[in-house]
């Protein structure tokens, strides 16, 4: 299996092969590695890489887009590439012009709608509140525009990331 | 007497903090939940556990009316309020009075005269004590506010009389700014406290927040328990707290000790509570105000003390007279607290509630964590973003340090964000280590540039890249025999085998 | 100097409490383990890990000489034992003193001088110390053992000079008994320590086992650090230790101590070491023997001096004075320790390896746990069975039996057998409340009828099988869907609809 | 599904429904319980029945025989009898005369073999000796016979309830 992957700012090609005893051998941007693994329970690995140990642990996101690990108590992002890779996916690239869609920050609950379709909104104008353990946040549009779609209702709760507006 | 049975009026690492002691005292406990609470661990540990109702905190754990018809029903003697929710509830500490059911706290008219800040204000000053230079009653005008700022001179706080947890709280620091914060503060206090009463007091520069565990029993015996500083704040929050505080001695520890003994005294306070004050650099300290419950970071004291706060309570709520006398407390060692959220501190602290995937907990010597989740718990949206406490002890406030972030290096938690980073960054400032903090040194921190990132090397960075795709290798060979991410028994032992044959060279 | 790189020669949770500690001073780990502890916690924890060889220990953590090699090959500045394995190993202490590589522990010199058990006794008569009336050198025959045993008057014990663990011990009642034993013990010894030496000593009518705990740097200063009472044993292996004892007041503290720092200073010792001794009812002691190491559980006197004995052992290593005066040593609260091991107390407490399918492990107030376990661990039957280490700490003797047993209470570990419920079995009995014990209390509680079972409720029992056919139900329920016996999210979240209906009436 | 259990010394017949919105019912021993179930993580479930808090933790036993619940901190061994169920099982009954099958009392390594085929024993004469954990236990013949068949040998690992040797 050979991969693509981008992670700490890098990207890097990684092959994973089955030797014949039933093993693995890693090559790293073409580089052979010398690693031993072992998987403690899902999702929590010890490597020994050249005598170093590490913890490795999946963090195990619900979201696919949201991949990481941690070695130690460092937090690594990543991003596969690999094509049979189940978790390889293309981030949708907001455009830089034309209709911007606001996000939800946080997960919470839409307390307040600040607009109502078709106002005009200046870049900075609070669009809703949102509200989550005690903390209310107020998303602002992100540039002058109109508000084209709402896409939530007061009251309705929302994940983080979730569509709220469209603002043309 | 001995209570059977207590209801615990709460939620999170609390409860169960309560319930522990309680089952270590034979008492059965009582547990009530919200919906989105049937799951957690307060339930899950619980002798009995009765619904309140959908998950707004004004539809169940701030509903003392279905608690109490609770308690009734179960045969509960006594309720623990724990803090927040209802602990510093008079009506419903009253209302528990009425109905025969012990409140486990002070007293519905001590915690009246000292649960109002400007009430508090007026006990100080009965008392004899310091506090900050100001007005001791709601200002009624305008007008009277801009005479007694210009009495003490600015800048000046101007504060909620019913106040808390940094809510309704304003700084001025030139006349022309107190008209506008006047008016906005009134309403901002009568929509989250439900009194519009603001006072005003002079800001003490850069104050350190130490405050004054007391304890009271039921026959005039009064305790202090040393001092707890809590000087690490983000908007008024608690982040980090210790016991002892680096700059508190024998001498000033006892004075402030005696002084907040006094305060409760002539409140006629019983039970376990806190007075909170500002200390500036000439060690003058100043009256901030009192807290009549148990604190959040009541563990720090525990530590220090040796003594058990909890079981304290219930002792003196049972109507025991305390049995240890002022010169049995002994500070001994040094004991640090975090707070651990869901919180993004990477993302402007938003709040990240969801489900907690992952959790490796640290352990071993010196560290106590009391936490109220567990890998597979979804966090709600709807309360407080604490997670846990964890809790470090070691001879030596460096070596707590030291032990602290070695605990923080063990901990994992996936799924949501929270502010474990924080700590580490904390812990390793300078100015931390020095205990040159005070209660802005946090957000001059935070302000100071973004956090440095532990350097990474080549080799860690090799390592997560191997890490994520061992991991994606997984989880394609799950999914290609169909059974989901979670690797089977027989997945499992290949790759241990493929592990014990070091193969991968 | 301060070390930067110490190798740990041991596994489970003294590999891994050594670990913290050195993390906490920044220093860094290097791991040993053999193939069946690839996936050990000691090894997941650690910095650097290297393979020692196959499982058994004479192949794996009793090779010095490999052992040596990876300190030199990783550049360790110094190698700490844990206990068991090499801890006591004299000749490994003096091969590390030879490869320039600090052994964090007594010099071979001392060891030697206080590891065999008849040159401690020699070196107890030296040190003015009272001892159990016998021998003091190796018995050369059976008329020197008859002489001995004739003048010391019967019931006499035999033991092993090089000894341990309680193996090689036996009691002789009276002569006619002393020619067989005398035989078979000296073979049993020649087999299992590689020595046939064997002595005699008066056996003490019920004894308490009282040990102090002494610590000593290389500049001549050596201190008590209070005793631990570990008179709870099976077959002469501690099975509950406590610190303080509840008999031994501050006068006979001070006695015992003295003496035991008397014996480590004219044995030249340093680092930490204990001293056991017997007490008798009349509050005599008597020294039995030296353990020239970190005790297993060296944690309850850590909670009750408020020190860290692996940092003062790295300290005294590193060259340091002691910071401590013996005044500075105070005692605060009780601390008691559990050892688990995977062993059936219900099946003549039969070893039990095996894969540990369920981990639920204690936490809050007063908790500590050692582990060197995990969900998910398969506990190899190559070593020695201890799991983990539960200890309580609490103001009062009886606060700590109620928290370990609320700790207990919390505690579930599925899929091997082990001795928790041993625990609770001693915590409930009234003789281990009132601290009637000696070193033959447990033998007969346990020949004192099985277990009263802890009376079962018909709601419990209502509970138990409600929950077994739930859990056959989700079995069944993912069988169908051909998802293995974890269910899957969507069943997961089936369940947690079903309960949040209230279904089920 | 109706199920038969037999645990803490009773045969119980329980009977769970899943009710039309998609929530269960339980008949026990013909009366039916208002219960309350959570599962909060696989075998780990919260019970209220009658307000009372039970906490259930399936031991997860690799033997299928051998299955067990924690209530509380109490053990609880079970069998079921019903059908349906992946793991009922009789239990082999070992007939009171005729060959007797020695098993494994522990899991551990055979150190050593005290008979060889063909040896007449008595009852309570060491066959063989296992070690595990430092601890070394001599497995004795259950009954006065002829050693018909040694079924492991010396340095082997074997586990718990593994069947060492026939007795005649």
């Amino acid at each position: 299996m050979k991969l693509y992957i981008e992670i700490a700012g890098k990207r890097r090609e990684i092959r994973l092969e089955t030797a014949d005893d039933g093993a693995y051998r890693a090559i790293v941007d073409g580089e052979e590695r010398k690693v031993d693994v072992e998987m403690l329970r899902a999702g929590i690995f010890s490597l020994l890489i050249d005598g170093r140990a590490y913890r490795v642990v999946a963090e195990e996101t619900p979201e696919i887009e949201d991949s990481a690990v941690y070695v130690g108590r460092e937090r690594f992002a990543y991003r596969m590439e690999d094509p049979r890779s189940l978790r390889s996916r293309r981030r949708g690239n907001d455009s830089e012009g034309g209709p911007r869609t606001l996000k939800a920050s946080m997960p919470g609950r839409v307390v307040r709608i600040l607009v109502t379709e078709g106002d005009r909104v200046s870049a900075g104008k609070g669009v809703l509140v949102l509200e989550a353990m005690k903390m209310q946040n107020e998303v602002k549009s992100p540039k002058d525009g109109t508000v084209a779609r709402l896409l939530v209702a007061p009251g309705e709760a929302v994940g983080a990331g979730q569509d709220l507006a469209v603002i043309e | 007497m001995v209570f059977q049975k207590i209801l615990i009026a709460n939620r999170g690492e609390i409860a169960l903090r309560v319930e522990r002691a309680c089952r270590e005292r034979g008492i059965a406990t009582v547990a009530v939940y919200s919906d989105v609470d049937r799951a957690a661990l307060h339930v899950l540990e619980s002798d009995e556990a009765y619904r309140l109702g959908p998950a707004a905190a004004s539809e169940s754990y701030l509903r003392g009316d279905k608690i109490l018809e609770i308690a009734k029903k179960s045969g509960a003697d006594a309720i623990h309020p724990g803090y927040g929710f209802l602990s510093e509830n008079a009506d419903f500490a009253e209302a528990c009075e009425r109905a025969g059911v012990k409140f486990i706290g002070p007293s519905a008219k001590a915690m009246r005269a000292l649960g109002s800040k400007t009430r508090a204000r007026q006990a100080a000053d009965a008392a004899g004590m310091p506090r900050t230079p100001g007005s001791t009653k709601g200002l009624v005008s305008l007008e009277e506010a801009r005479q007694v700022a210009e009495k003490i001179g600015y800048p000046v706080m101007l504060k909620a009389a019913a106040g808390g947890g940094g809510k309704g709280m304003r700084v001025i620091a030139k006349p022309e700014e107190l008209l506008a914060a006047f008016d906005t503060a009134r309403s901002e206090a009568e929509r989250a406290f439900g009194s519009d009463e603001v006072y005003l007091e002079k800001q003490i520069e850069r104050p350190r927040h130490v405050e004054i565990q007391v304890l009271a029993d039921e026959h005039g015996n009064c305790l202090y328990l040393g001092e707890r500083e809590c000087s690490v704040q983000r908007r008024h929050q608690k982040v980090i707290e210790e016991a002892p505080s680096a700059v508190v001695g024998p001498e000033l520890r006892q004075r402030m000790g005696e002084a907040a003994v006094r305060l409760a005294q002539t409140a006629g306070y019983t039970n376990a509570g806190t007075v909170e004050f500002l200390l500036d650099k000439h060690e003058n300290f100043y009256f901030l105000e009192t807290n009549t419950r148990l604190q959040v970071e009541h563990p720090v004291t525990e530590l220090v003390t040796g003594l058990d706060l909890v079981h304290l309570q219930i002792d003196v709520a049972e109507g025991k007279p305390l049995a240890l006398r002022q010169e049995d407390i002994m500070l001994r060692g040094h004991a640090i607290e975090c707070r651990v959220y869901a919180e993004d501190p990477e993302n402007q602290f938003f709040p990240s509630p969801g489900k907690i995937t992952r959790l490796l907990q640290p352990g071993g010597p010196g560290i106590r964590e009391d936490c109220g989740v567990y890998e597979g718990w979804t966090v709600p949206m709807d309360y407080d973003p604490m997670l846990s406490k964890l809790i470090a002890y070691a001879p030596t406030r460096e070596m707590a340090i030291a032990r602290l972030l070695r605990a923080l290096d063990e901990y994992v938690i996936g799924g949501i964000r929270c502010n474990l980073g924080l700590f580490r960054r904390i812990l390793q400032d300078e100015g931390f280590s020095r205990a040159e903090i005070d209660t802005e040194y946090l957000d001059r921190l935070l302000n100071g540039g973004s956090a440095v990132m532990a350097e990474r090397s080549p080799a860690v960075e090799l390592a997560a890249a191997l890490g994520a795709a061992l991991l994606e290798n997984s989880h394609s060979a799950s999914a290609s025999t169909g059974a989901g991410s979670t690797p089977s028994p027989d997945e499992q032992r290949a790759w241990k085998q493929a592990g014990r044959r070091e193969a991968m060279r």
